[in-house]
């Protein structure tokens, strides 16, 4: 299963489908390359490899923040349900992260409802890439 | 076909069914033998059944798939070319009752019969074909898959 | 319809009758569970026993590894169209019951 | 542009590799053109599988597995489904509180129609689906509509495909609303969902020579005419949308409600590229 998924992140990068290199193919080359937490520069600029989920997930443990992020997660997740993208592991992550938040475990919190927001982001990008590509798979 | 050996033995583990049924005058096959159909492993099986082991023939043909579709429903045919075939048993080995079935065959019915047995994970399995002169087997491995979607 | 779990297709070929025999049946192993972790108990079709004109043609004992809605085929010398076919069979539990069809 | 796709993403992108944008049809409901559609479906199987008959394709996956069809042979012997088929025709001939029955609902009194579902219906702005059609006719005799996935639906159902094996596919669309919804479902078929990031056409027409795991998938000529079916894994009977549902699940999909409007599409813009194809269902599956 997982060399499933890190051929979808694949699949994910050509999204722009631009030859000259965009930010999000230099990003997500830089990520498939070195994993998160890394450093590069793209135009003279410096970046990290992190997802914004993931910086938000690095933010100080405490119950205010995990509160915030799994309500904006929960927000993107009706989001994606409502252009009918939804993933099946997402709704999971959530009520997992409620309990970590009630059990006071913030940093677990906080880091499903990162994972769960990914999924919705993802999810969204998919639908909205799918109306423009979907034709190029039909066979002639 | 069972001798005395294997009628203390079936009533020794408790098979009372089956030792009574291999008492009654032998009508055919035994009566279904709790021993037999419980025993797990297909060793212990077939010594509730038999005096000796069943040696392979290539006259008792299997007909198994090399890879079961699903493991719930496996289409099985045996027949065997031997004369005076008098019961067909089928075991699955790693099953955790190997011991699937029994035919009985009369005179007038042929040495050829199909079921779908079920098996749990990838197993040899045998038929045994009985006959006056002693047991006789064919074996096959059947692969059974963890399913991807299924069509 | 007050039909039976047994169909059969009984056909004759020549001098023989090809039956095929399904029964309609969970053929439960015992070793499953429900939803709430309890055990199903077993429950399956044991016996099944073909006779033609009173002669018997089939006897089978079945065990659980036999799958579910079981399945039985086999050729018998003699049979014509017209005549019937008596099947029995008996379930584990002691559920018993005798139907019949017609060999085509 | 896509070499460099197929370059960056590897194997499963190849599959997508060798097949260029429609020419002659689009994806717009101006240049949409459903025929050349299915035409351009079954040349695409025959041109990967030149030994299979188009009439094979009604077998589903048995006409390209030969392993899995000696298997199929031996179930369908005496398929599972026969019991099914008997329940539906009971079902289907059991009259309702009012008197009425089913086949007041339908053409020729329901038999041998099963080959024009789905179907549009006009007065309704929608497509009708042969499940659709039967809850339908449920209620407009006030009776209470039955679950849409296995059960009693999947047996009418069954034994109404099963009075119209051999009738020949016939769907049709007859106006700019019916090709809209045919545009919907083949849009829907060629999206790719889910995390695993997969379409219907990725597994079943680029992906048909691709094993998942031990299976191949099934091709998606016809795909839909062998429905409803048996399956082995479900140790019962269950319709087209039952599986439709599945299948999105798989590539961790939140699944589409059944016989939502999307689903039904579907069905529709499928059941048209099997035109030309006899209706086999119920049938028997792993």
């Amino acid at each position: 299963m997982k060399k499933t998924i890190s051929l979808v992140a694949a699949l994910m990068m050509v999204s722009g489908g631009v030859a000259a290199q965009s930010f999000d193919d230099a990003f997500n080359a830089q990520r498939g390359m070195y994993g998160k937490g890394h450093s590069f520069t793209f135009e003279g600029q410096t970046y990290t490899t992190d997802h914004p989920e993931e910086v938000a997930a690095a933010a100080e443990a405490n119950a205010a923040n995990a509160e915030a992020l799994l309500a904006d997660a929960k927000a993107m997740y009706a989001d994606v349900l409502a252009v009918d993208f939804g993933w099946t592991l997402t709704k999971g992550l959530l009520k997992s992260a409620n309990k970590a938040l009630e059990a006071g475990d913030f940093r677990k919190s906080m880091q499903l409802s990162a994972r769960a927001q990914y999924h919705s982001r993802m999810g969204i990008a998919q639908y909205h890439q799918s109306q423009q590509e979907w034709i190029m798979a039909v066979p002639n | 076909m069972m001798n005395r050996r294997s009628v203390l033995k079936a009533v020794f583990t408790g098979g009372l069914v089956a030792g009574m049924g291999v008492l009654m005058p032998r009508v055919a096959m035994a009566a279904w033998s709790k021993a037999a159909f419980e025993a797990e492993s297909q060793e212990a099986a077939m010594d509730v059944l038999y005096s000796a082991n069943p040696s392979a023939s290539a006259e008792v043909t299997l007909k198994a798939p090399d890879i079961a579709e699903n493991g719930a429903v496996v289409p099985v045919s045996v027949k065997s070319s031997l004369a005076g075939v008098t019961s067909i048993a089928l075991f699955v080995a790693n099953n955790p009752q190997p011991l699937a079935a029994q035919f009985t065959i009369p005179e007038g019915t042929l040495a050829n019969v199909s079921c779908r047995i079920r098996m749990g994970k990838t197993s040899e399995v045998t038929a045994v074909v009985t006959t006056a002169s002693g047991e006789y087997s064919a074996s096959k491995e059947v692969k059974v898959t963890i399913g991807g979607c299924g069509g | 319809m007050a039909k039976g779990i047994l169909r059969a297709k009984a056909k004759a070929k020549g001098d023989n009758t090809v039956v095929k025999i399904m029964a309609k049946h969970a053929m439960e192993t015992g070793n499953r569970k429900d939803k709430s972790g309890q055990k199903i108990p077993a429950k399956f079709i044991q016996t099944l026993n073909v006779s033609y004109n009173g002669k018997t043609v089939m006897e089978t004992n079945l065990g659980t590894a036999i799958s579910k809605n079981p399945y039985l085929a086999f050729t018998f010398v003699g049979g014509a169209k017209g005549d019937e076919l008596q099947m029995t069979w008996t379930e584990n539990t002691g559920a018993s019951a005798t139907e019949t069809a017609k060999i085509k | 542009m896509k070499i460099i796709k197929s370059l960056l993403a590897g194997a499963s992108l190849a599959l997508v590799a060798s097949i260029t944008q429609a020419a002659t049809s689009g994806n717009t409901l101006a240049s949409v053109d459903p025929e050349a559609d299915r035409i351009a479906l079954q040349s695409f199987f025959q041109k990967r599988f030149p030994q299979v008959p188009l009439d094979d394709y009604v077998n589903g996956i048995y006409a390209l597995d030969s392993g899995s069809r000696e298997q199929w042979e031996e179930i369908e012997e005496f398929p599972p489904y026969e019991f099914d088929v008997e329940e539906g025709e009971v079902l289907f001939n059991t009259a309702f509180a009012n008197g009425k029955s089913y086949a007041d609902c339908f053409a020729n009194g329901g038999v041998g129609i099963r080959q024009n579902f789905p179907r549009w219906e006009d007065s309704q702005g929608k497509v009708v689906t042969l499940e659709l059609a039967i809850n339908q006719c449920r209620e407009a005799n006030g009776e209470k509509k039955l679950g849409w996935k296995k059960g009693k639906i999947a047996q009418i159902s069954a034994y109404m495909a099963y009075t119209s094996r051999d009738n020949v596919f016939d769907v049709q669309i007859p106006n700019d609303e019916a090709k809209a919804a045919y545009l919907d479902g083949k849009q829907s078929f060629y999206t790719r969902r889910g995390q695993l990031n997969m379409s219907c056409a990725n597994c079943h027409v680029a992906g048909s020579k691709v094993l998942i795991r031990a299976d191949l998938p099934g091709p998606a000529l016809g795909h839909v005419t062998h429905f409803p079916v048996f399956r082995s894994k479900w140790g019962n009977l269950g319709t087209l949308q039952r599986r439709y549902g599945g299948c999105q699940k798989n590539v961790r999909g939140v699944p589409q409600k059944a016989q939502s409007e999307k689903l039904r599409n579907l069905e529709f813009f499928q059941t048209y590229m099997s035109n030309g194809l006899v209706v086999n269902g119920p049938g028997a599956r792993k």
